[in-house]
C-alpha cells in the first residue's frame, strides 16, 4: 500500500478512476496506473503488486520521497442509482471497489456488499470491512466470486441491483454472464497497457457495443452490456 | 549556467500569449515553431491540459478513408528512454474527422496539419480528394505505413513509388502538402528527394523506428503486433542525424524536425541541425503539456538567438 | 519477484567458475552466451576489471590491412540511454594485431573474433588472408563501416555486393565466419539472405545506427565527423526487432545478438528474440565489469529456463 | 568543490590522475572525468565547474548522497625527480596541480612553486598554498603565466627544474614553447572528450610521437616533447 499527499487528487478523485505514476528513473517513460483505493483528508492510498522495475522502485520510496503523477483519470463508477451494490473484486482488482464502498458509505438509500475472491491471503476484507455493509469472500481453494454470488442471490431484488465489478479477465466475464442471465446492471472497471493514460494515444482499447474505445479515457469503467466480451484480454 | 530550460511550472497553459518567435513553414506562419506529432494528439483528451491554440501547429491522428479498428492490445512497450508503439492507425476514417474533429480544431483557432494515412495509392487520394476542399491549413502524408503497395515494405521506403504518389496528390490539392518520411530506409535523403520532386512542400521527419520487446516472463513478444514503432529519447540522435542529411540533400526544402524532442533545448538543437520546426510526440504521452511547455522553453532560448529566429521566420532555415 | 538479476557484487570477476550454460556457435562452443562487442574491449584496459577467459568470447576492436588513423576528436557526445561514437576504426592494423593482441588474448584463454574492417573488398581480403593461419578462433567481418564501394555507403547496404564480398572471403579461410549486419537499411533480412548465400557461418547484429547530436550552445555538431553511430541501450528494440526479422527469414543461421543489453534480463530477451549468444558493447563502456556481471546474471536466468539452455548447447535458437 | 568517501580510491590515488563520476540520472551513459584535487584520510576532493547537466546535477548533491564512480584512472605526474616543480595551472586545470603539490609536500629534495593564471577570481591560491612552497597567480587582465614564467625563469636551474601542466589548450601550448626553447622537462595533463574513461574505446586520443594514444589510459599526463602541439586542439 502506498499512501499519497495530493489535495487536488483527493479532493476530486471519485471512486473507479485512477493515477498515473512515473517512475523517478527517467529511462522508464510510460506511467504506471493505479486505481485509487481510497482518500482521506489530503490523501489517497494505492494498493500495489510488485511487477517489475516500476512497481520495485515504489516499493523502496520512503515517507516523503516525491513522486511524480497525473490524475485522477477516467470515468468513475456510477453510483446514483439507489438499492444494492455487489462489489466483486478478483485479485489487485479491489482497489477501485474500495474506493466505491467508501462512496457509499453513509448513504442511507443503498447497501454495499463486498464479494471478493482471492488467490491467497484475505488482504482487503479488512480495508473493505470500513464502508461496505457486509463483506463476503473466499479464496481459491474454496471457490471463486461466482460461488458468493450464488450465495447471495436469494436476497437480491434484481432491479434494486448494481454489479460493480474489477479483476482478471475471466472472472469479469463470469460476472457478467451471471448477471446478463438475471437482468442486472453491471460496470466493470478493465485493465489494459497505456500509452499515455489519459486519452492522447489510442493505445489501451476495448471493444465495446459503440467500437473501439479509450480504457483510459472512455472508461476504465463500462457499463456490462457494451462490453465485447468475446474479445477481451 | 544561464542557458537552462525554464521552470515548467512558470506559464499557464490556458492564459492567451503573444509568442515572440514564430516561424514559416511552407508559406504558413506557426505563431511558434512547435507542434505535436500525429498519433499523440486528441482533441478531448489534450485539451484538457493547456489551450491548443497556443501551439505552432496540430498534426492530427492519420486519417484514413474508412473507419480503421487498428490492431489488437497491448499496442505499447516500454523500452529505455523510449517506447514501441503499434496502436495501427485506429481512427473513424475522414468523413467523420470532416464532420467532428476538424471543426472542433478550427474553432479553437489551432492550426491544423491534417496528417493522412493508407494503404495504398488509391486510400490517399481518396483522402486527400475530400480534405482538399476542408478548412484543414496543411496535408502531412504519412508514407510510413507498412504493408501493400510494396511487398511488406510502405511506399515511404522506395523512392520511385514515393515520387509517383506525392506527385499524384499534389494534383489534386493547393493546400501545402507536408510528406512525413520514415527512418527505415538506407539513405533518408533519396526517398526526400523523391519526394521534393513530386512536389512536397515540406517534409516532416522521422516516423518511428521498427522495434520490439519481448516479456522474459513468457519469451513472447509483449506487443500482439509483435513489431512497433520505437518514438522518445532514444531516438533523438538518429532523428537529428536524419534531418541533418536531408538539410543537406536539399537546402531551401522546409522541414518539420520529430523524434524525442522533450524540451525546448532539445527542439533547438533540431533547428541547428536544419529544422524550420519541430513536433512534440512521445514526451506528450508522459507529460500532457509537454508541447507547450516546449515551445515556452524554446522561445526563451530563441530570444537569445535572434540570428536562427530571424531566419525561421523568413521561412528560412538554420546555415552552418 | 524471484527474477530479477543478480546483486553485482555477488561474483569476483577473477575467481576461476564454471558456467552451467554455454552455446555453441556456428560449431564452436562459447562457455556461456556472452561476449564482448567489437570496438569496446581493449585487453589493457578490460583485463584489469575481470579474467577475459569467463566471458563466451572476446570480439576484438576492427583489424585492417595497414594501421589507421581513425577520425579527428571529438568521438564521443552522450544521447538519452546512449551514446554517439565515431572512433573511425583507429587500430594498429593486423601485422600488429597477429604479433601482439592475438597472442596476448591466446595466452589468457579467451576464446578470440576477430573483427575485420575494411575500406574495400581488397582490404578485407588482405586481412582475412593474414588471419586464416592465426589462431583467431572466429572471424567477425565488419560490412557496416561507411564509404567505398558504393557511393558512401557501405557494402553491408548493398545485398549484391554483401554476398560478392562474403563468397570471397569464404573461399579464403575455414574459420567460423561470422557477418556483422548494419541496421541503417531498409530490410535486414535481405542482407541477411545476401551473407547467408555468400556463405557465413553466423550472422552478428546490430552495429550502430546514424546518429548526431549538436552543441546548442555554438549550434554546431559536437562529434568532429558530424555524424557517428548510435550505441546502448537506447536502440535495445530496435535490434531486438532486427534479430527477430533475421531469425524469421534463416531459421537455422547461428545469430549474435548485440545491441544495447545491459543486463542479464536484457541478454535473455535477444535469446528469446532467435539469437544464440550475445555481445556487450556500450555498457562496459560504463560499468568496466558489465560483460561477466551480464554473463552471470544470465546464467541465474537460464537455471530456471532448461529448454533454452539446452537448445543454445545444441547451437540452436528459441523457437516461438 | 566536492569531496567524496571512498576509502580505496584515497588510498591509491597518485597526483593527476582522475575519477570517473556517473550521473544518478541513468538517461546520461557517459562518464563524467574530474581530476582528483587532493585526497585526506579515506577522502578525496574534486573542483569543478557547472557544464551542463551531469555537473549540475552533481552541484545539487547533498553531504550523504551515494554517487557512482570509478577510479583512479590514468597515469600520474612523473615526480622521481629532484629539484623544482613549476606547477603551471589555467582555469579548471588546478586540480591535478594541488595533488601534485600535496605529493611534493614534506619532500626535501624538491621546492614547489604554483604559477596559476585565473579568469578572474583567484579561487585556488588558498587551496594550493597548504603545499606549495610558493604560489604566484595572475588574472587574465593582468598577463598570463607565461608572465608569470618570465618572472621567475632568473631563480631556476634547468636541469633541475620539472614544469607540471595543466590547463586550456593555448596556455598548455604556450608552456611548452616556453619550456621547449629551454630544454627544461614538462609534463602535461590534457582533457579529451571519453566514451569510457577507462582505456577500452579509443575514443579520447591525442596525436604524440608514438601514434595517437589514449587521454584517458595512457594518459592524461604526457610528456611535453611526446605531444604534437601542432593537432592539438
Ligand atoms: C486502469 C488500471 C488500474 C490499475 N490498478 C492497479 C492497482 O490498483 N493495483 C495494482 O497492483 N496494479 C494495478 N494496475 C496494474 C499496474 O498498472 C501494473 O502492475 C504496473 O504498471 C506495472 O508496472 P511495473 O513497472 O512494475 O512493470 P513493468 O512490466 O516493468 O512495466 C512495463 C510497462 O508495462 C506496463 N504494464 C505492466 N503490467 C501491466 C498491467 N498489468 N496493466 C497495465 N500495464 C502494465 C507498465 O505500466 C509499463 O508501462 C492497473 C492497471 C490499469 C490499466
Ligand atoms: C581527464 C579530465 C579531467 C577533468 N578534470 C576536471 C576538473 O577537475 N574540474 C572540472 O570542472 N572539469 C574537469 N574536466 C571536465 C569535465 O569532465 C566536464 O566539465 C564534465 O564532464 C561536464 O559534464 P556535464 O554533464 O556537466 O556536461 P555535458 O555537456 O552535459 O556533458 C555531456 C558529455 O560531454 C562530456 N564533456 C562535456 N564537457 C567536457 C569537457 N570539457 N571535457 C571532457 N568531456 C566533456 C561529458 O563528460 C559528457 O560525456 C576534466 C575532463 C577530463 C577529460
Ligand atoms: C502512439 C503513437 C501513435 C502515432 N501515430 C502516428 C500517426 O498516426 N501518423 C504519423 O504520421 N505518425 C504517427 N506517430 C509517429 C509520431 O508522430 C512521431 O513521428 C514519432 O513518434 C517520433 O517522434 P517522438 O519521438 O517525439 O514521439 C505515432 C507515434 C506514437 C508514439
Ligand atoms: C566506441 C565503439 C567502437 C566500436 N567499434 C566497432 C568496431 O571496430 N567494429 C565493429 O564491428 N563494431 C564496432 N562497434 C559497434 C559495437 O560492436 C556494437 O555493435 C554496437 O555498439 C551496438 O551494441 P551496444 O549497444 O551494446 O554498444 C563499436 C561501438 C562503440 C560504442
Ligand atoms: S493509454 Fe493513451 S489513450 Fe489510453
Ligand atoms: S575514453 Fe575510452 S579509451 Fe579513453
Amino acid at each position: 500500500m502506498l499512501t499519497i499527499r495530493d489535495a487536488p487528487v483527493a479532493r476530486n478523485a471519485r471512486p473507479g478512476q485512477f493515477v498515473n505514476l512515473y517512475p523517478n528513473d527517467r529511462t522508464a517513460m510510460l506511467p504506471r496506473p493505479f486505481g485509487i483505493a481510497g482518500v482521506h483528508g489530503d490523501e489517497f492510498d494505492l494498493i500495489y503488486q510488485r511487477v517489475g522495475a516500476g512497481t520495485r522502485a515504489f516499493a523502496r520510496l520512503s515517507a516523503g520521497d516525491p513522486i511524480d503523477l497525473v490524475g485522477p483519470l477516467g470515468r468513475p463508477y456510477d453510483l446514483t442509482a439507489a438499492g444494492d451494490y455487489l462489489l466483486i473484486g478478483g485479485g489487485l482488482g479491489v482497489p477501485p471497489l474500495i474506493s466505491a464502498a467508501q462512496g457509499l458509505a453513509g448513504r442511507g438509500d443503498v447497501r454495499a456488499i463486498a464479494l471478493f475472491g482471492y488467490r491467497d491471503a484475505r488482504f482487503a476484507d479488512g480495508l473493505v470491512g470500513r464502508f461496505a455493509d457486509r463483506t463476503l469472500s473466499v479464496s481459491a481453494c474454496e471457490g471463486n466470486v461466482i460461488t458468493l454470488l450464488d450465495r447471495i442471490e436469494p436476497e437480491l431484488e434484481v432491479e434494486a441491483t448494481t454489479i460493480l465489478s474489477c479483476g482478471p479477465i475471466p472472472m469479469m466475464r463470469a460476472v457478467a454472464a451471471w448477471a446478463g442471465r438475471r437482468s442486472i446492471r453491471s460496470q466493470f472497471s478493465l485493465e489494459e497497457r497505456m500509452g499515455c493514460g489519459y486519452g492522447a494515444c489510442l493505445a489501451c482499447v476495448v471493444d465495446t457495443t459503440d467500437g473501439r474505445l479509450r480504457v483510459c479515457k472512455d472508461g476504465p469503467v463500462f457499463a456490462g452490456g457494451r462490453l465485447e466480451w468475446e474479445t477481451a484480454r | 549556467m544561464g542557458d537552462g530550460p525554464m521552470n515548467a511550472q512558470t506559464f499557464d497553459p490556458f492564459e492567451p500569449y503573444d509568442y515572440r518567435h514564430g516561424s514559416v513553414v511552407a508559406g504558413l506562419r506557426w505563431k511558434n515553431p512547435v507542434g505535436t506529432a500525429s498519433g499523440t494528439f486528441k482533441l478531448d483528451a489534450c485539451g484538457e491540459y493547456y489551450d491548443v491554440s497556443q501551439l505552432g501547429a496540430i498534426s492530427t491522428k492519420g486519417v484514413s478513408p474508412v473507419p480503421w479498428e487498428g490492431n489488437p492490445t497491448p499496442r505499447t512497450a516500454e523500452s529505455p528512454s523510449g517506447m514501441v508503439n503499434a496502436v495501427g492507425l485506429q481512427n473513424p476514417g475522414v468523413d467523420h474527422y470532416l464532420l467532428d474533429e476538424l471543426p472542433k480544431l478550427k474553432a479553437l483557432d489551432a492550426l491544423v496539419v491534417t496528417n493522412v494515412a493508407g494503404h495504398s495509392d488509391e486510400d490517399y487520394a481518396q483522402v486527400v480528394a475530400k480534405l482538399a476542399q476542408s478548412e484543414a491549413d496543411m496535408l502531412e502524408i504519412n508514407v510510413s505505413c507498412p504493408n501493400v503497395t510494396h511487398g511488406g515494405m510502405s511506399v515511404g521506403t522506395d523512392p520511385i513509388a514515393l515520387e509517383r504518389l506525392v506527385r499524384r496528390l499534389r494534383g489534386m490539392t493547393d493546400k501545402p502538402m507536408i510528406v512525413k518520411l520514415t527512418p527505415n530506409v538506407t539513405d533518408i535523403a533519396e526517398t526526400a528527394r523523391a519526394a521534393a520532386d513530386g512536389g512536397a512542400d515540406a517534409l516532416s521527419l522521422i516516423n518511428t523506428l521498427v522495434g520490439m520487446r519481448l516479456d522474459t516472463r513468457t519469451g513472447r513478444p509483449i506487443i500482439a503486433n509483435v513489431t512497433g514503432g520505437v518514438s522518445g529519447p532514444a531516438i533523438l540522435p538518429i532523428a537529428l542525424a536524419c534531418v541533418w542529411k536531408v538539410r543537406r540533400a536539399l537546402p531551401d526544402m522546409p522541414i518539420i524536425g520529430i523524434g524525442g524532442i522533450s524540451s525546448g533545448r532539445d527542439a533547438l538543437e533540431f533547428l541547428y541541425a536544419g529544422a524550420n520546426a519541430v513536433e512534440v510526440g512521445a514526451a506528450a504521452l508522459v507529460d500532457p503539456q509537454a508541447p507547450v511547455r516546449v515551445a515556452h522553453e524554446l522561445e526563451e532560448l530563441l530570444d537569445r538567438r535572434p540570428r536562427l529566429a530571424d531566419a525561421l521566420e523568413k521561412g528560412q532555415a538554420w546555415q552552418q
